[in-house]
């Protein structure tokens, strides 16, 4: 028997869920994207993520250390998938430079403001990449040519997103058909043989992600799946009433899409907590992104719709409480 | 349409606090609570719709007429403040449980500079009187909208620990530029 | 000239409608926009921390404002001084009060106090206390684990790592009392801080009988009386096996201090004693 | 001397006697401002026109005329040497810009060709659209020398001569659509003098 | 209170109760014209100009002002300088007038000109007045041009115009709304920071 | 929706049979900023609740005004919102019929009066609507 | 589909390390100490003497109030002292302590095994005698079980719930107790539906108990209005408002009790101490204890007097084994850790749990991410994450409004946190503190 006898309240087991093994969760579910975007673009993938990650968790470091002065907590993996799902956001040519100040502006402002994991408002890779894609226009919207040029980093030939095709194209008044020609075949965005940032572009190893974490009970399916949905049925009603749109399935396959309904919308931090509040959480980012997409001047809409419904959150938690069990006994009112 | 495209441009696109800084101390100021943040939303809303027709209407008939524009100013700062206190009295004459229940629910409405903004604004950008109503009740709107997520973000704030350096106003001064960011997104929607 | 005269005329007219509605509403509401209340809370130190009973420093400055009497408010953070400025700007007066501050009762330290079990719930006085009786075999000593440090808006009072026990910062306390509410053993107390810091009180809290009580912890008071017995101002009361010390009836003698023994009574910023009598006292 | 008690009177007599007193000043601060924030305006749209049709010795300003396009009325001035047409500036406008109005001024020449251009007002974000102040004198994306009926007055991106500023096609657009207004205007405005 | 002498009456305006910095008024314009220092500059000049004079005229005539009237004719006071800027830029200074817009006539409602009529002028005499508009209005002035320098040079390399670094390397979203609002925050943490450590 | 509910405190004014009359301050928007002493336009005003309870206070004594958010919410929706609402409504309606704006906004301000009037003959049955609690300092919920 | 409740649970490793063992009886105590409060509710009355000779199943300490509860010597001895001891958790209560001389029983109390099924008594007598026998609720709640027989004026109660979820880890008392029980607490709960004057009962049983679901299902095959119900394995099916959610679906009202849907709910353990004192008079001075653990040589269940010392216990389990670190009075989720091995088994005691290191080490807490679990876990649908901090930071308009008084303290939050949080830990302070406060403005 060890000297003293432990004493504390009940419960007295613990399920073994830890932070550590949701993150590192979420990193494994990262890491078929990550090899398809190696594979789509090569050593620029490689760059980017490298620079990204380390970068990120060098200034988390450097900032809990000597700024907050605490205890640095990176083995919490948080500053890990911060850096990961950066550079999945961004174009694989994106000058170094630029990924160290955004990744600044993700970690610092977004998340160490407000003094680390659990306690930020919006989401810090989000935040970093829309950071970017206002500051630095030119260079985060220019994306390098899929499955050529592998080899290079900064170099390689660049080229327009499906999305962006569509939307420039509609705005000026361009044949819906005759675009079609332009944008990769569902099969090339299925498995993401198109010009877009590194991560968002590869369907299939996302979806793949994405059971990994409902597998593991990391996340539920209530984010993803009413996402996906909205932008469908809203795309498809859209069109059908005439809106300059393209297909729903188009919309759901090209731009971050995916990629931010499994794994940026989910993030725990910054979404609400019951099941009922993500549904409206959720259907808010799929309204957002498409009228972002359709209507407004970027065409890809679903970083801002996230951080739009980040701001939301703390509302929806206020508001939408889980169902409570049995209703209060009425009580008279007292009134005076 | 037209009146939908001010509704949507001064409630997302150009929100009054977070793309036109006006009306930033009411914003930082009343945004502690949630509730309070909504109720301020109605009020604002009311007042800033009357400012707006009785300033439309003097510019109109008076300034305008008497070629007197460059008293613009000095003109709707006074008469703002004057109807705000008229408003004011008159809530209490009719019922003071009522006006009573507003005290202690709300703060007092100021003439901030969102109010006398916006009645400038839309003298500056020519509307008619009907839009400029809608640019009126669409700013309160925007400001609401504004008002009430930050206060659902200050509420959350309240609940965890920050660095000891950004408790207060820098943090609410980021999170601020944070959603201002974040608004940007409905960027050339109109 | 004429642009001017319509000017006038016109901005006049606005002025003087503007003036009659302001002028029902100076009627309607008493503005009364005391100007004494921007002075009473500038006076006021703005820590905000309730310690007088009011909502914040402006609750407080109205309370001021209004009251006939001062004697019922006192700020504990601004002390004197800031009851005296507040009492000038009002032309009131207030009664000198005795400096106070707060102290911990409990000397049970590790080495004092031996351990008998090991807390794994939540880091909080509070918590423990609803839980059990503690690490130790006193069930009425502290728990080191800090609410009072936890309460404390002036960062007076700290967790000495080596004895557990919480050690106050006389120059930042400010007496609020806040620490004394969020005890769960009632352990600390506001006392009179004597002259030049001087005081002596009893440093546990044990009601249990002497033998449980010294067996639990080397520094108990095991209310033998012998201070009670020795002392000249009749400021020492045994009650639950536990001797007080009135702080009113306290004259400072220090006659009691080498008389417990368990050394339970502490005496603090005193000048060392002169004669061997002096016995290994915890002081401070 | 002792603050004067808030009776209705004092009250009344206070604030009508204070904006009457305001007001009597602010006429004549406005009385000596007006014509210099007239020249001030006037200077502006002086330089505009001399910047983009230079060498003029008429008043363009005094024979102003409006034309009517498709999507408003332009402002044209004439510009003259010796009561000779040498070219005109048009201040052309559109509503596409990034943030909504953007106003140029466009010189052309007897021919319609450009001579200059200057951006009068505009909205859009600094460092983006905001550059059109320049690009439209630089490199590809120069429209000196082009005329509106000869070349295509597009972005290269949909099929044009201009190149667009980089990453801000839409400003572009909205650049070279003002651009176009004062092409049409320039047609309508030559043929409008011919009749006479 | 204690009374303040004249150097101090003009002094504390910088830091000490640094209208923007430290007791965070006016925040419109401090958010709203920062894009560039020239903004600030001006925008700050401006606003001193009205604050001093205002101060000024406010304490020649607190006497004659009956109490519950007192904010309107301060109102009155402080609305007509302002016009009187407002004219004056717009006749001599058109580029400035037209990159402030509507931030010019708002000084009216700026709680630091009310402010210190109400709290300083309408109970000093006029050369304290003077000086308190004064050191006031450089202290917005000076925390005004800082922000926009920062701003300008994060935003564009720039400041004052001058170039300090290829623009292609400025984040663009400094010099756009929700810069504003980040450099602040940040600004001001750090005036705190500086301030109790000293 | 979750009842919260808004503290301010207050001090006792005026005692009489069964009710109790308090007096607050109620500050502007701005003055919940720090900086509030050194600006004015941060208005104060000096507004007094009738209270009806059955506890002792004492004249002078400070105590906490309690007023739950569905009443201030009502309270707000009657006073602001409903003649906001009717204002606009009558401006849409009217504005078409009169070629001169003038009428249409006029109109609509008297419309906003006329609610008032009614507003004020309903005062009683308001009246029954609006509650407070009292409570003092010491307690803590 | 099994039927459970709807609302969040969770399901811990069953561990249910002495489900196939039979209950053995643990011999008499050389001391034994009786706690003075053994129940919820006020303390009883001592009415015995130092120095007095006491036989078992003498009353030695009556009703201190209307709810509160008889307590009876569980040996034949003589009373030592009549002092606070301290209990399981340090804390010094009053208690009888009893030297034993032997097991030489009262009068009246009919030792015998047979069965007796028929039931004389009237529904008065019958609660009167659970009164008199000390019965208090067995399932952990301790509640004294003649006053959840007498239903308040104006509510009547329906149907009878028999609690025979067990769902904490580890225990497996009430299951052996329904295994070799079983005809003498079908008996128990015929009486218990005469006392109430119900027409229905049912027996909850979690799938994991299949041979007690069979046995049971088998004993009341023919009684007209008793049946089995086996429920989904689902913690906590055992707190009461879930239990009646999942057998009646009907939900408890927030505040409200059982009786408010027409439920009375009571544990198997206590419908066998209803059978005992009303056919046999015997009080309840003995229950079915079990004592396991991972580390354990030989984990068992034991019929256990109250006031044998749980030293005891763990030394006829086998000794306590190196590895301990932890020993719990009751199952790993609800249970109290004793700092005391000295305290004795009290009429609550369901089970003695002894724990080593990895199983029960609580690991450092760090901020909240907000992931919601404790959430979608709560059966009660609260917001666990928000109700800590409120309770940290003091804000108790927000604790109330957030209902914090309906935690059942479960424990579930703090079982599935991530991050570790002492969910659990401040909702039981701030309940603490704000009950008192509620109850205050109530009256
Ligand atoms: C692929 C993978 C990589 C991991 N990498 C690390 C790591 O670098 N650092 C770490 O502390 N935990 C890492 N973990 C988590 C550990 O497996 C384990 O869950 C954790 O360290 C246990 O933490 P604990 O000892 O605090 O319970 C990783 C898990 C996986 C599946
Ligand atoms: C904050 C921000 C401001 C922008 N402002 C402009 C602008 O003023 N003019 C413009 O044409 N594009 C602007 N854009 C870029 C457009 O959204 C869009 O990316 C671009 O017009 C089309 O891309 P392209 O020019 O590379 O084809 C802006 C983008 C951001 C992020
Ligand atoms: C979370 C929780 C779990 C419980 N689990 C059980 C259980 O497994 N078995 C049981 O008999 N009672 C359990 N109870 C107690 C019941 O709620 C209830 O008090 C009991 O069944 C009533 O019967 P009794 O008075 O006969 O004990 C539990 C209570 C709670 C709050
Ligand atoms: C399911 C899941 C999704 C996450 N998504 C993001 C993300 O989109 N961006 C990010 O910066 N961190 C993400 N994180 C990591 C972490 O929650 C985040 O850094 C916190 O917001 C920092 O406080 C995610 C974590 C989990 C478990
Ligand atoms: S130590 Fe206690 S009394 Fe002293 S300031 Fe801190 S909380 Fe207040
Ligand atoms: S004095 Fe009280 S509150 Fe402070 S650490 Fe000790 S037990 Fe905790
Ligand atoms: S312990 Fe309370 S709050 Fe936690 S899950 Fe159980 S019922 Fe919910
Ligand atoms: S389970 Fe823990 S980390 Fe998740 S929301 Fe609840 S308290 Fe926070
Ligand atoms: S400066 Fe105060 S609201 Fe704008």
């Amino acid at each position: 028997m060890m000297q003293f006898l432990k004493v504390s309240p009940s419960p007295h087991i613990h399920s073994g869920d830890s932070v550590k093994r949701n993150m590192y969760g979420v990193i494994i579910a990262m890491i078929p994207v990550f090899l398809m975007s190696l594979y789509t673009f090569g050593l620029g993938a490689l760059v980017v993520m490298l620079t990204s990650v380390l970068a990120c968790m060098f200034f988390e470091y450097l900032i809990v250390r000597f700024l907050l002065k605490q205890q640095p907590s990176l083995s919490d993996g948080s500053a890990i998938i911060t850096g990961m799902l950066l550079a999945f956001n961004i174009p694989t040519n994106l000058p170094v430079w630029i990924i160290l100040i955004g990744s600044l502006f993700a970690i610092g402002v977004a998340k160490l403001s407000y003094g680390g994991l659990g306690r930020n408002l919006f989401n810090p890779a989000l935040a970093g990449r829309v950071f970017m894609l206002i500051s630095f226009p030119v260079q985060m919207t220019s994306w390098p040519l899929p499955l050529v040029n592998r080899g290079l980093y900064i170099d390689a030939t660049t080229g327009a997103t499906p999305l962006a095709i569509i939307k420039e194209g509609l705005k000026n008044g361009q044949d819906y058909a005759e675009l079609l020609e332009k944008v990769p075949s569902y099969f090339d965005m299925l498995f993401g043989f198109t010009a877009g940032s590194a991560g968002e572009m590869s369907a299939v190893a996302i979806l793949l992600g994405l059971a990994y974490m409902l597998w593991r009970k990391i996340i539920t399916w209530h984010i993803p799946l009413t996402i996906i949905m909205t932008i469908f049925m809203l795309t498809g009603l859209l069109k059908f009433a005439g809106a300059p749109a393209a297909d729903p399935i188009l919309y759901i396959l090209s731009g971050g899409a995916l990629l931010g309904a499994v794994f940026m919308a989910t993030d725990y931090v910054t979404s609400p907590m019951t099941a009922r509040g993500m549904i409206v959480y959720a259907l808010g980012i799929g309204v957002l992104t498409v009228v972002i997409r359709i209507y407004g001047a970027y065409p890809e809409g679903i970083s801002f719709a996230i951080l739009i419904m980040n701001a939301f959150t703390p509302l929806i938690n206020t508001y939408i409480k889980p169902p409570m069990f049995g209703k209060p006994v009425k009580v008279k009112a007292v009134t005076k | 349409m037209e009146y939908i495209l001010i509704f949507i441009s001064a409630v997302f696109v150009n929100n009054i606090v977070l793309a036109q800084f006006l009306g930033i101390c009411p914003f930082l100021g009343v945004s502690k609570k949630i509730d309070t943040a909504i109720g301020m939303t109605g009020a604002v809303t009311f007042v800033m719709v009357i400012a707006t027709i009785v300033t439309y209407l003097i510019q109109k008939t008076i300034l305008d007429r008497f070629g007197i524009a460059f008293l613009q100013t000095i003109t709707f700062i006074l008469v703002i403040a004057a109807l705000v206190q008229l408003v004011e009295i008159i809530l209490k004459k009719v019922s003071p449980p009522l006006y009573q229940a507003l005290g202690v629910f709300l703060p007092l409405i100021t003439t901030n500079c969102a109010i006398l903004g916006v009645a400038i604004i839309v003298i500056q950008k020519n509307l008619n009187l009907l839009q400029s109503v809608t640019f009126a009740f669409s700013t309160a709107i925007g400001f609401g909208l504004a008002l009430v997520l930050f206060s659902g973000l200050r509420e959350q704030l309240d609940l965890v620990d920050v660095p000891k350096g950004m408790n207060g106003t820098p943090i609410a001064l980021i999170t601020a530029g944070l959603l201002a960011m974040a608004f940007m997104g409905f960027a050339g929607i109109v | 000239m004429s642009l001017a005269l319509i000017a006038a005329a016109s901005l006049g007219a606005i002025g003087g409608v503007s003036a009659i509605i302001l002028y029902g509403a100076a009627k309607k509401f008493v503005v009364i926009e005391d100007p004494r209340l921007a002075e009473v809370e500038a006076a006021l130190p703005a820590a905000n921390c309730g310690g007088c009973g009011f909502p914040g420093c402006k609750g407080f400055a109205d309370a001021l404002i209004k009251a006939d009497d001062l004697s019922e408010l006192y700020c504990p953070v601004g002390k004197e001084e800031t009851m005296k400025t507040v009492a000038a700007i009002l032309g009131k007066t207030v009664e000198a009060k005795a400096a106070t501050v707060a102290v911990v009762r409990c000397a049970g330290s590790c080495a004092n106090r031996p351990r008998t079990n090991l807390w794994d719930g939540a880091k909080s006085c509070a918590v423990v206390s609803m839980n059990y009786s503690g690490d130790t075999g006193c069930s009425f000593g502290c728990h080191g684990l800090g609410d009072c440090v936890f309460v404390c808006k002036f960062d007076a009072i700290v967790i000495d790592e080596e004895t557990r026990l919480p050690v106050v910062d006389e120059e930042k306390c400010t007496s609020c009392g806040a620490c004394v509410k969020a005890c769960p053993n009632s352990i600390i107390q506001i006392r009179k801080k004597g002259p030049k810091s001087r005081r002596i009180y009893v440093s546990c809290v044990n009601k249990d009988k002497g033998v449980v009580a010294k067996k639990a912890c080397a520094t108990a008071c095991i209310g033998c009386g012998k201070c009670q017995k020795i002392c000249p101002h009749e400021a020492i009361t045994i009650e639950n096996n536990i001797a007080y010390i009135d702080d009113n009836k306290c004259k400072l003698c220090r006659k009691c201090v080498p008389e417990c023994p368990t050394s339970a009574i502490i005496e603090l910023n005193f000048p060392p004693r002169k004669t061997s009598e002096i016995q290994d006292t915890a002081t401070n | 001397m002792k603050k004067l008690e808030s009776t209705f009177i004092n009250m009344v007599v206070v604030l009508v006697g204070f904006t009457a007193m305001a007001a009597a000043m602010l006429g004549s601060v406005y009385e000596l401002t007006k014509t210099p924030i007239e020249n001030a305006r006037m200077a502006k749209q002086q330089k505009a026109i001399s910047d983009v049709v230079p060498g003029f010795d008429n008043n363009p300003v005094d024979e102003k005329t409006e034309i009517k396009t498709d999507e408003g009325v332009v402002a044209v001035f004439p510009a003259k040497k010796g009561g000779v047409l040498i070219g005109i500036a048009v201040e052309s406008f559109t509503n596409k810009g990034f943030s909504g109005l953007v106003k140029v001024m466009v010189g052309l020449d007897t021919t319609g060709t450009i001579i200059n251009y200057a951006v009068l007002e505009h909205k859009e974000t600094p460092g983006l659209g905001s550059k059109m102040n320049d690009w439209f004198r630089t490199g590809k994306g120069d429209i000196r020398g082009k005329n509106c009926n000869k070349n295509k007055m597009t972005v290269s991106k949909d099929g044009g001569d201009v190149d667009a500023i980089t990453a801000a096609t839409i400003s572009s657009r909205a650049f070279l659509d003002a651009v176009r207004r004062s092409g049409a205007a320039f047609e309508s405005y030559i043929k409008s003098t011919k009749e006479k | 209170m204690a009374q303040l002498s004249n150097k101090q009456n003009f002094l504390k305006g910088f830091i000490k109760e640094n209208p923007t910095l430290v007791l965070l008024l006016g925040m419109c314009p401090t958010l709203g014209v920062t894009s560039s220092a020239i903004n600030g500059l001006g925008m700050g000049l401006a606003t001193t100009f009205v604050l001093a004079l205002s101060n000024v005229a406010i304490s020649l005539i607190k006497n004659i002002v009956p109490d519950n009237v007192r904010i309107p004719a301060y109102i009155v006071v402080i609305a007509t300088f302002v016009t009187i800027v407002e004219l004056s830029m717009q006749a001599y200074t058109p580029g400035l007038y037209n990159s402030l817009g509507i931030f010019i006539p708002l000084i009216v409602v700026n709680c630091i000109v009310l402010g210190r009529a109400e709290s300083f002028a309408a109970k000093n005499s006029v050369f304290p007045s003077l000086l308190d508009g004064l050191g006031m209005g450089l202290g917005f002035t000076m925390s005004l041009t800082v922000l926009g320098a920062l701003r300008e040079l994060l935003g564009s390399g720039k400041a004052f115009g001058i170039t300090l670094y290829p623009e292609n390397y400025g984040s663009l979203i400094f010099v756009l709304a929700p810069g504003a609002f980040i450099v602040l925050g940040f600004l001001i943490a750090l005036v705190n920071h500086l301030t109790k450590s000293a | 929706m979750q009842t919260s509910t808004t503290c301010r405190f207050g001090v006792v004014d005026k005692i009489e049979n069964g009710t109790v009359h308090v007096v607050f301050n109620n500050y502007s928007a701005c003055s919940s900023c720090h900086a509030n002493g050194a600006c004015s336009m941060s208005d104060v005003k000096e507004k007094s609740i009738i209270v009806e309870t059955s506890n002792q206070f004492s004249l002078g004594e400070s105590v906490i005004i309690v007023e739950n958010s569905q009443q201030g919410y009502k309270a707000v929706f009657l006073g602001y919102v409903l003649p906001f609402l009717i204002t606009i409504i009558t401006l849409f309606a009217s504005y078409s019929y009169f070629s001169n704006e003038s009428i249409p906004a006029l109109l609509s301000l008297a419309m906003a009066g006329i609610y008032y009037m009614i507003l004020y003959f309903f005062r009683n049955r308001i009246k029954r609507s609006f509650s407070f609690t009292i409570k003092k300092t010491e307690e803590i919920v | 589909m099994l039927k459970t409740f709807a609302l969040g649970g969770i399901h811990p490793k069953e561990n249910k390390l002495t489900a196939k063992i039979p209950c053995e009886y643990q011999p008499l105590p050389k001391e034994a100490v009786v706690m003075v409060s053994q129940h919820i509710g006020a303390p009883a009355t001592v009415v015995v003497q130092k120095g007095d000779e006491v036989k078992t199943g003498q009353i030695v300490a009556k009703q201190g109030g209307f709810i509160s509860s008889n307590i009876h010597s569980p040996v034949s001895g003589v009373v030592k002292k009549i002092e606070p001891v301290a209990d399981a958790g340090g804390v010094k209560r009053n208690a009888i302590t009893i030297e034993v001389t032997g097991d030489d029983w009262a009068e009246g109390i009919d030792r015998s095994e047979n069965l007796i099924e028929e039931i004389k008594d009237d529904a008065k007598t019958i609660i009167q005698k659970i009164s008199d026998a000390g019965i208090v609720g067995m399932g952990g709640a301790t509640f004294p079980s003649h006053v959840k027989l007498m239903p308040p004026p104006g509510k009547t109660a329906k149907y009878l719930v028999i609690n025979g979820v067990e769902c904490e880890p580890y225990l497996t008392s009430d299951h052996r107790l329904m295994l070799e029980k079983g005809p003498e607490i079908v008996v128990g709960i015929e009486i218990l539906m005469v006392a109430l004057g119900v027409k229905q009962a049912f027996i909850g049983i979690e799938n994991n108990k299949p041979d007690a679901i069979k046995a049971m299902k088998k004993l009341t095959s023919k009684k007209k209005g008793i049946k089995v119900i086996p429920l989904k394995v689902q913690y906590p099916q055992g707190g009461e408002k879930q239990l009646i959610k999942a057998i009646l679906n009907k939900e408890v009202p927030s505040g409200a009790l059982p009786i408010e849907v027409g439920a009375v709910v009571q544990n198997v353990g206590t419908a066998f101490a209803v059978y005992e004192a009303v056919q046999k008079n015997k009080p309840l001075i003995e229950r079915v204890v079990t004592i396991t653990g991972k580390h354990l040589s030989s984990p068992k269940n034991l019929w256990v007097r109250i006031g044998t010392p749980v030293s005891s216990l763990i030394e006829a389990a086998g000794g306590l084994p190196e590895s301990t670190v932890k020993i719990i009075s009751g199952g790993p989720m609800m249970g109290k850790a004793m700092s005391n091995l000295n305290a004795p088994v009290t009429k609550g005691t369901s089970g003695i749990l002894v724990m080593a290191e990895p199983d029960t080490a609580r690991k450092p807490a760090s901020e909240c991410i907000r992931c919601g679990k404790c959430v979608t876990v709560c059966p009660m649908g609260l917001q666990p994450y928000a109700l800590m901090v409120y309770g940290i930071k003091q804000m108790y308009d927000k604790l109330e409004a957030g209902k914090v008084m309906d935690c059942i303290e479960c424990g579930s939050c703090s079982y599935t946190c991530p991050a570790n949080r002492e969910l659990l830990d401040y909702i039981r302070l701030s309940k603490s503190r704000l009950g008192p406060f509620i109850r205050n403005r109530k009256s």
